[in-house]
């Protein structure tokens, strides 16, 4: 494990005020909080953050990004999901789409997208999953045939947020046929404007309509938007989903939901309620510094993919665990049109059973870190 | 941080080996283990923290934590957190030089000095039937009572650790000296805080003896931490085995080089070791199965320990509580700045 | 205990395809589903355990029980447990006859009655826009409320089901008459355990249709059923599902043929089934992934009300503090006696 | 699923009073309750409760038990476990032994064995778990030689309770060599005063020391002591344990411990500890009448296999829960040396890990009920 308490420089330390006094003076007074990754899409609010160098950070300056550290990206992305910002529009794009450019993409497209991702103008959706696929990504039905320059997609894609909104989509999608059902896959940037492209929404259990199925019927893309290699489209994606295990999103979901408490009920708190408020407070400051601690160890070279899939697997926990002990303390019937806490209790009570499926569930998390600690030893 | 994880390896080398079973099991048999004190009194081992000037070994309370966190995963019985960050740097704030030999100390509200002569009993003092006792007083006072000293009841933990009863009604202190009434939750702190160690090391230990029993113990054919139940609990006993140590590396880390650690740091760091004890020890139990339940695996002396530790210096619950009043009184605003304030450079 | 089993499937035959999804979308945007309630309404279902000589239908505790067991199962937006066991039930007691259509009734200890006219508001009244409310007001008299007097402010829970609130300020009731304060207690214990039977139902739709997407759909080649972490999902499904009917069939039961439940009986069935209520929804979310959360799957209007009816009627917590209080009242010697009790013939 | 909320008749409600009474009056007012199974073993105890005939109580009259139904036995052994009465000595012979020589032994073994169970005179210990077997059975190593009149038996069994104190135990082994792993075994009814036989205590994490291992070394085995068929071990083992899943020992350990901590401290409780203790409570109350459904059921010629693993699973989880939540609310250090709740409490907290592995793991028990449920659909 390299697990070590991090001190942070004095300059991060101001970096994080920067951001924290910003969000102070940007938000409104009556904000109401998105839960963590549930902030909501403003692409008003990504473009003025992009304008103070806050998205996009850790792309190299010459393709229009900061160039800042692991640790760097780590204190803006946790004011921002601190204050549950509106970071939607360009959160896939900066976490996801971003890096995989660096690593998989042309010189031309890094060139091309890059400098559009951190001006915050340019937005990206997922295209993993399939119908009946669930966890198992391998499935994959959608297919691309070669085509007079390019590629012609067909298939469905669902899960897929805010496609309705966003620019474009890496689709994974079959390129040839494989014996290996990992062989034969590849990643295609497709414009979601393209003629073909059918967006529809699949309203959710709280009634919201920001997930997407989308529809690609004979959908063309051109040589110069295949991601990577034709072929290699499953190691592409299995790197890329190492990459969004620990950060801050997965234990901040429920921070508004704490702030609103304390803001409603911090004036008379009994000792049950402080103790079981005191406890998840607890947790919370040492998942915080576990999860930083694997930012900081990025930054000095190291590939810690054990401990990060160690802090999704009890961050995502912690939430889940969290809004069950704020909705046993708070011992009220749920008003959904109620004060600011009770409609934030009651979006955590019906988003939290997704908290543990994104990103890889509780079961998939446990086999990765279960290997990686029995084979190669505890420390 | 390599100093501390430096002092940590040197302390664990000091007693591989001598913490066996039979050490063990004579220790709770006879309430002591010389041979372990000895061992760690000669390296200095047993007042790290205590500043030099006084008797001590000198070192930051990070120091002394990294000690305990060696003394917990080899379930040393030997009272190592007492002698050192707990009654030790008590004397040394007060002004007294330390005695030769193990010290104690416990929570001792009932105890008052008239005339120089104490009235009232100590609960539960760790190895109180054979080490030196500093204690406070009316709010303000130190004393320092010799080995032996007053009417000892021996009583013990769940590890079979000394836990006596001292009456020291008529005894007159070897030493009295004034202390800033802070020091009194100063010491607690420290006293939770030592016990979040000894968690941390114990917790690492039970970590490592299950990854190596689950390993080579094969059934159905297969090693049993393939199987993903078992694996689940392995998982679940290494995140909590990190954030114990994490929540305690950072509070005392805040301590700096002299000074004493944050309270709430220090409250969270107590809460989040005593959840962390009782998960790791029902994971590991559930992933060793029966075997786990004998005495003769050792992970029962880890297992009892932690159980024992987890309540000691008020218990997760009351820190718990501490830090939610706290984090209440410091309203909304200021929530998630003091949550993320941890260490800067 | 069979009359009940066929009771519950009777009301299940009459509601099988009367909750379709496009239905409950509009009775959660319209907060009403006329064409369920008639059905219900017709077969004599929504009094049952209203003596016939105040209009409804007869019938034991259990049978009302039974009928909002299918009644939750089937997510039906209608107020069965309102007009039945709590409002109707109330106004027999007070000598009142049932007025027709959709009853309601909550707990109202902020309204008064000055001189004939009310003086008040009452919180998160169900249907309280569209039902005709039966109140009591001074711990000692009920009060008859028509539909839609007063100011209504609409409401919601988790599930889009009305709850309202209604301010009566002004309001002269159509109907007023004493009852004992006892009464008032009464409601309370139907009000929770209407809750509780509510969610037993809904706890076993969960489990079947948890059932029946695990075992259809394949992944990796296998029904996901089959996978270890999913079918422990689906065994704690079912025996949380098995534990809420059992409280809730065992508290109704001990009503007998007129009577009313056993407090302690009560208060155990409701903490319990708002436990298992969380359970079965988390477990049930867990073994369907992604497609649970979809609102066309059908799960989600199951565990929305699940969500909702833990918390009504005081909740959970309240009523396992009642119990525990009771117990601890009672004394140690009569705390294995009281638990034992059960039924007896 | 069968479960039924279950009157009891007023002669069962009579006999549940008469054993409470007959405890009440029997019991030493300073008694030490054991938890549940973990009961002492007094064979004078024992043997004043079969004067009752409330030992064997489920063998048939002319083998000199009561003939009694299950839900009479359950009553009966529901009363004992709530007292903490010391039942160890006769407890596997009377659930598990008495079973299985009514399915699978001889008259001639039934004439011997059972009057002398019923009586409280002849103690059983179980014979099946060896060294680095776990709960893989079938890994059984102890082997059964031919020899003139009977067997010679070699081999180690672990984790015999009380085999130093009781007089038989039954042992599984290997009679022949079979390419199947369930195949070629058999049970042999071993008289634990044989010459060869030598037991060992296995010291447990509490310091106590009533489970053993026993070393056979080339003990002979007469043929009239062969249980049932030479080669069908492991189909008798299977149905025993069947036999023994769903009984009030799987959720009574802690009865105990909740009756004393409400003598000690149940005068002053806030909301909390009422809230916590209640919640206990509850629970409990319904999954006593969960198996006392099953005991019913049993009766009407039903066989509740999957209800049984169900309460099983419940009630062995509650146990756990249970020690956890009442040490919260005591919220102490526990003193082993302190009052009866403390030495309770403590006393529980070093065997609640163990209660989830008698009988079956978690894991496995949820996998029986689980092969049940998507099998056979759910009611």
């Amino acid at each position: 494990m390299i697990f070590t308490p991090t001190p942070l420089s004095a300059a991060e330390d101001a970096l994080r005020h920067e951001v924290r006094d910003w969000l102070d003076g940007t938000l409104p007074a009556d904000f109401r909080p998105g839960l963590g990754l549930g902030g909501r899409h403003d692409p008003d609010f990504s473009r003025a953050l992009a304008t103070r160098g806050w998205v996009g950070m850790s792309i190299p300056r010459q393709y229009g990004g900061a160039g800042a550290s692991t640790v760097q990206r780590f204190l803006v992305v946790e004011e921002l999901l601190a204050a549950g910002a509106p970071i939607a529009a360009h959160w896939i794009a900066e976490r996801q789409t971003a890096p995989a450019l660096l690593r998989f993409g042309t010189e031309e497209q890094r060139r091309w997208f890059l400098p559009r991702i951190a001006a915050g103008e340019c937005f990206f959706s997922l295209g993993m999953s399939e119908p009946d696929a669930g966890s198992d990504l391998a499935a994959v039905r959608t297919t691309a045939t070669r085509v007079d320059g390019g590629w012609e997609v067909s298939g469905t894609k669902v899960w897929t947020t805010n496609a309705h909104l966003n620019h474009f989509f890496v689709v994974l999608c079959r390129t040839s046929a494989s014996e290996n059902r990992h062989g034969g896959l590849s990643q295609l940037v497709v414009d979601l404007s393209s003629p073909g492209v059918t967006v529809s929404p699949i309203p959710l259990i709280d009634g919201e309509l920001h997930v997407n199925e989308v529809v690609l019927d004979r959908v063309h893309v051109p040589d110069d938007r295949v991601l990577g290699e034709i072929g290699q489209g499953w190691a592409q994606v299995t790197a890329e989903l190492a990459h969004e295990r620990s950060g801050p999103d997965r234990y901040l979901s429920v921070l508004g939901l704490l702030r609103n408490y304390l803001a409603e009920h911090g004036k008379d708190l009994d000792d049950a309620a402080a103790t079981a408020f005191g406890r998840i407070a607890a947790r919370l400051w040492s998942i915080r510094q576990l999860s930083l601690a694997v930012a900081r160890s990025l930054d000095e070279g190291e590939a810690p993919a054990t401990e990060a899939a160690l802090v999704k697997d009890v961050g995502t926990i912690f939430e889940q665990q969290t809004v069950e002990t704020v909705r046993e303390i708070a011992a009220c019937e749920i008003d959904p049109g109620g004060s600011m806490f009770q409609q934030l209790l009651a979006e955590c009570v019906l988003n939290a059973p997704s908290w543990t499926l994104r990103g890889g569930t509780t079961e998939v998390l446990r086999g990765i870190a279960a290997k990686a600690l029995t084979g190669g030893g505890a420390r | 941080m390599s100093d501390t994880t430096e002092l940590r390896d040197a302390v664990a080398d000091v007693l591989r080996g001598r913490c066996s079973p039979a050490v063990l099991e004579d220790a709770e048999r006879d309430g002591g283990a010389p041979t372990v004190w000895a061992a760690l009194a000669d390296g200095g081992f047993t007042t790290v923290s205590v500043p030099e000037p006084a008797g001590g070994s000198g070192g930051s309370v990070a120091q002394a934590c990294a000690v305990l966190e060696a003394v917990g995963a080899a379930a040393a019985p030997v009272p190592v957190a007492e002698t050192g960050l707990l009654a030790g740097r008590l004397l040394a704030r007060a002004g007294l030089g330390l005695p030769d030999g193990p010290l104690s100390t416990a929570p001792s509200p009932g105890l008052v000095l008239d005339d120089g002569v104490l009235v009232g009993s100590v609960d539960r003092v760790p190895w109180g039937r054979s080490a030196a006792s500093a204690l406070v007083v009316d709010g303000g006072t130190v004393v320092l009572v010799e080995p032996g000293t007053g009417v000892v009841t021996p009583g013990r933990n769940l590890a079979g650790e000394p836990r006596d009863h001292v009456d020291l009604t008529g005894v007159r202190p070897a030493a009295v000296a004034p202390v800033d009434p802070i020091a009194v939750d100063e010491l607690a702190r420290r006293g939770a805080l030592s016990r979040a160690a000894l968690i941390a090391g114990a917790a690492r230990a039970v970590l490592e003896l299950t990854l190596r029993y689950t390993g080579d113990r094969e059934q159905f054919g297969r090693p049993v931490a393939r199987f993903p139940a078992v694996a689940a609990h392995l998982v679940q006993i290494a995140e909590q085995t990190e954030l114990a140590a994490m929540a305690v590396g950072a509070a005392a880390a805040g301590a700096g080089d002299e000074g004493e650690p944050d309270p709430l740091a220090v409250a969270a760091a107590a809460s989040v070791a005593a959840d962390v004890a009782g998960a790791v020890a029902t994971a590991a139990h559930q992933a060793t199965g029966a075997m786990g339940m004998t005495r003769e695996f050792g992970l029962g002396v880890l297992t009892r320990r932690l159980w024992s530790w987890r309540d000691e210096w008020g218990g997760g619950r009351s820190w718990a509580a501490e830090l939610g009043h706290a984090l209440a009184a410091g309203g909304a605003d200021t929530f998630w700045p003091t949550i993320s304030r941890g260490l800067v450079r």
